[in-house]
């Protein structure tokens, strides 16, 4: 009881420091001034239409690989936590209920609809809303109806291996090489620029975005993977 | 406009907080951390926001020549696309420890994991 | 004309969501929470389109289309939970 | 300056959202799980693909995509709704007192009894 | 010579996935620039060889003239169905006293073709009134909200025969 | 009238997720918590999307509509059986 009275009066002092913050706060009227710079130079600069996309791949590049290396590590945690149950031939011997033949055959209609779309979506990441983080989770989307109708389906885990490893080695040369052609690590301007709002534009942003895609993709699936395989205890 | 969505992110927030305060099984600690964590997006974005523009993607609607007067703040819109993959992530981590934790001793109850108990 | 229309679709939507809401909230198995949460997953998908007919901005339409594809695998996964499968 | 193509799409939202709106009052109101899917998750599809029609008569260049929304909608709301049905007929979820006839559950209990037997005379 | 026309069959199901996959991939940019059809072409492809088990709308489709035909009138007799059933159902949920006799009935299909049977109980699904609950075989379970009769004859000529009778000739 | 439009159903959507959060929280059933979590995260993409940041709607319904939900339930239904809620 008495430590239910403290949560309560602990939350009672932040809901009034959040009260403050909000009398306080007057929204802007106008782009502050990284905005604004952000705005009026990304289309030369970069040639990417949405600007979320520049600030990702180019201007804060490096705290992409920063945030695609935690979810590397976090994949490989799970995997490890959760390894001793991957011993073979030997998981889930139990008896599961049939899954119908509608969810079946829809399974097998819609799983190359969902790839296409997360295709879609990391490959036109300098055009449109989206882009690898999105694309990735919508490949592992995929993956996961796979799972959802066929528990004791078999998915190789050394070709997720390979795919999350050559994507994230080419995604560093790519930076490298921007190092040394363009004006420095993770710059796009290794390839022509283009015309602004054609799929063969922004540089390298579609291939790095691309690549970011595979990767994360690769990364969520072999966390769900790793997750279903373990034995029921 | 942005007075109620900050409103509400503030909101869940305190939820989300109570939840994982005052409840004993880790699961629903998890279950309470995710609403907090929408609840922080919620904040970050509205901050964003600016009455009567549109979001910053150039095309017809958006010319490049007034791309700064029309166009809102880009910024915490990088920031927490960042943030909800990697709170996918952090999820992830909790719930494969929570499976562990569950083989080991056969409960979730925290106040049963006394160990760490001075 | 049409934005008056506009908002006549977008009230009977909300009340359309409202009752969803409710449902969501009372209902008294789960089952009916997980139809309560389907249908407030298809009116969303009404409210983004709404919302891109105001802003009159084409792309907001493409979360449109990943709610459509994407939406309905929860409720797979919940009724894979609640027959016993996993 | 609004055409008569305008004052179609607009009449067609709000037809696609009366549509709706019915499918809240029908989940509120059926008594049972069955029927509430009935009214709740199916004319939520109408409803939807009505305003996906409206909203292509007001901007015709949005044609593709809206037509791709309807696609997929038609093929996931049905496979939902029939998944969570099935779902609910296994775990044997309670149904209304005005049900009339059950024919899958007699099937069900009948092919258990035949391999129930068949176990017993082998 | 059976393994040569299975692996006929198997060409011929990736070739239909890959024209599928390369015309959403069109719908979904929107446009017919040669760039975006060549990243198209390779997308396609590599979900076609990376997937195998995929189907496509039109996998068992038989490419005649008159499966056409009956494609289209499939879907204008679907979409009048959908909005009778629609209205049917409508005035069951404003009437006040709530006239519903509902019961699970039993019907049998003759299709036999994979995306035949799927779209039949998608079809019953989505027109409100009638919910496939179960496929077995080639018996469908359906959950009517009005039940007009238990005769399995009357009611399969009652609920599928119209649908079928165009699918039949669209998948066979 | 327009001008009203916007920030009304910005309000519905607010009152949603607050309620949907309610449910999270204060419910019996462990099951029915988390999915009400995952109605917060979907309805949290919408709001996104009203406050122009289609990016991170995108973001967050191709990860809450199916991903979230599928870990929760999926170690919930392991670890089923052991305790009382």
């Amino acid at each position: 009881m008495i430590k239910r009275v403290i949560v309560l009066l602990f939350l009672l002092g932040l809901g009034l420091l959040f009260i403050a913050f909000m009398q306080g706060y007057t929204p802007d009227s106008e782009l502050n001034l990284t905005g604004r710079y952000y705005a009026e130079h990304t289309a030369q600069d970069i040639g990417a239409t949405n600007i979320v996309t520049a600030i990702i791949v180019t201007y804060r590049g490096l705290d992409t690989i920063g945030e695609v290396t935690v979810l590397f590590l976090t994949a490989a945690i799970v995997g490890m936590l959760l390894s001793r149950g991957n011993r073979k031939g030997k998981s889930l011997q139990r008896e599961l209920p049939q899954s119908g033949e509608l969810l079946t055959t829809g399974s097998y209609l819609l799983v190359p609809l969902i790839l296409l779309l997360g295709a879609y979506v990391f490959i036109n990441g300098h055009l449109t809303p989206g882009g690898g983080f999105q694309g990735g989770a919508i490949v592992a989307s995929a993956i996961l109806l796979m799972l959802l109708t066929d528990p004791l389906r078999h998915f190789s885990h050394q070709l997720i291996a390979i795919v999350e490893s050559i994507s994230g080695l080419l995604f560093v040369i790519i930076g490298v090489l921007g190092l040394f052609y363009a004006g420095g690590f993770l710059d796009n301007r290794i390839l022509p620029t283009g015309e602004l709002g054609s799929l063969f534009s922004a540089g390298a942003i579609p291939v790095i975005y691309s690549l970011i895609g595979l990767k994360v993709g690769a990364e969520f699936s072999s966390m769900l993977v790793n997750l279903s395989e373990t034995e029921d205890s | 406009m942005v007075q109620i969505a900050m409103a509400t992110g503030f909101i869940l927030i305190l939820m989300g907080l109570y939840g994982a305060l005052t409840n004993h099984n880790i699961l629903r600690i998890i279950v309470s951390f995710s609403v907090a964590n929408t609840g922080v997006n919620i904040i970050l974005v509205a901050v964003g926001y600016m009455h009567g523009r549109t979001a910053p993607i150039l095309n017809e609607a958006v010319p490049v020549a007034e791309a700064a007067a029309r166009i809102i703040d880009p910024v915490p819109q990088a920031l927490v696309l960042t943030a909800i993959v990697i709170g996918l992530g952090i999820t992830t981590l909790m719930l494969a420890f929570a499976y562990k934790l569950y083989e080991r001793k056969g409960t979730l109850d925290i106040s049963k994991f006394s160990e760490l108990k001075w | 004309m049409v934005e008056t229309m506009i908002v006549i679709a977008a009230v009977l939507a909300g009340i359309a969501f409202l009752l969803a809401l409710a449902r969501f909230i009372k209902g008294p198995s789960t089952f009916d929470r997980v139809i309560a949460f389907d249908v407030l997953t298809v009116v969303s998908i009404t409210f983004i389109v709404l919302s891109a007919l105001i802003e009159e901005r084409g792309i907001y339409l493409d979360i449109a289309l990943v709610y459509a594809l994407l939406s309905f695998l929860g409720v797979i996964a919940i009724a894979r939970y609640l027959e016993g499968r996993f | 300056m609004t055409s008569f193509v305008d004052y179609l799409g607009g009449l067609l939202l709000v037809a696609g959202a009366s549509f709706l709106f019915l499918g809240g009052l029908g989940i509120v109101r059926m008594p049972d799980l069955f029927n509430r899917i009935q009214a709740g998750a199916k004319t939520t599809t109408l409803g939807t693909l009505l305003i996906l029609l409206g909203a292509g008569f007001l901007h015709p260049e949005w044609g593709f995509k809206l037509l791709l929304i309807g696609l997929f909608l038609l093929f996931t709301n049905p496979l939902s709704s029939q998944v969570l049905a099935r779902a609910a007929h296994r775990v044997g979820i309670e149904k209304s007192s005005k049900t009339t006839v059950d024919m899958l559950a007699k099937d069900l209990a009948k092919t258990k009894d035949l391999a129930d037997n068949g176990r017993e005379s082998s | 010579m059976q393994t040569r026309s299975k692996l006929k069959k198997n060409i011929r199901d990736r070739a239909v996935l890959f024209v599928t996959l390369l015309l959403f991939w069109i719908m979904l940019n929107g446009t017919l620039a040669i760039d975006s059809l060549i990243v198209g072409i390779f997308v396609s492809l590599s979900i076609t060889l990376l997937f195998c088990s995929g189907l496509s709308f039109f996998t068992e489709f038989r490419a005649t003239p008159k499966a056409f035909a009956a494609g289209l009138f499939y879907y204008a007799y679907f979409f009048k169905e959908l909005v009778k059933s629609n209205f049917k159902l409508a005035a069951i949920i404003l009437s006040p006293s709530l006239p519903i006799k509902p019961g699970i009935v039993k019907v049998r299909t003759r299709l036999k073709s994979k995306m035949g049977r799927l779209m039949l109980a998608n079809s019953i699904t989505l027109t409100p009134g009638t919910l496939t609950v179960e496929l077995d075989g080639e018996w469908l379970y359906v959950h009517c909200v009005t039940v007009d009769s238990t005769d399995i004859e009357e009611v399969t000529t009652q609920i599928v025969a119209g649908f079928e009778s165009y699918l039949e000739v669209m998948y066979g | 009238m327009n001008e009203m439009l916007m920030p009304a159903v910005t309000l519905l959507f607010a009152v949603a997720m607050i309620g949907a959060a309610f449910v999270a929280i204060q419910v019996k059933q462990i099951s029915i918590a988390m999915l009400a979590a995952g109605l917060v995260s979907l309805l949290a993409s919408v709001l996104f999307l009203f406050f122009a940041a289609p990016d991170v709607a995108m973001t967050e319904a191709a990860i809450g509509s199916g991903l979230t939900t599928f870990l929760f339930f999926f170690v919930l239904g392991r670890v089923r059986g052991g305790q009382r809620d």
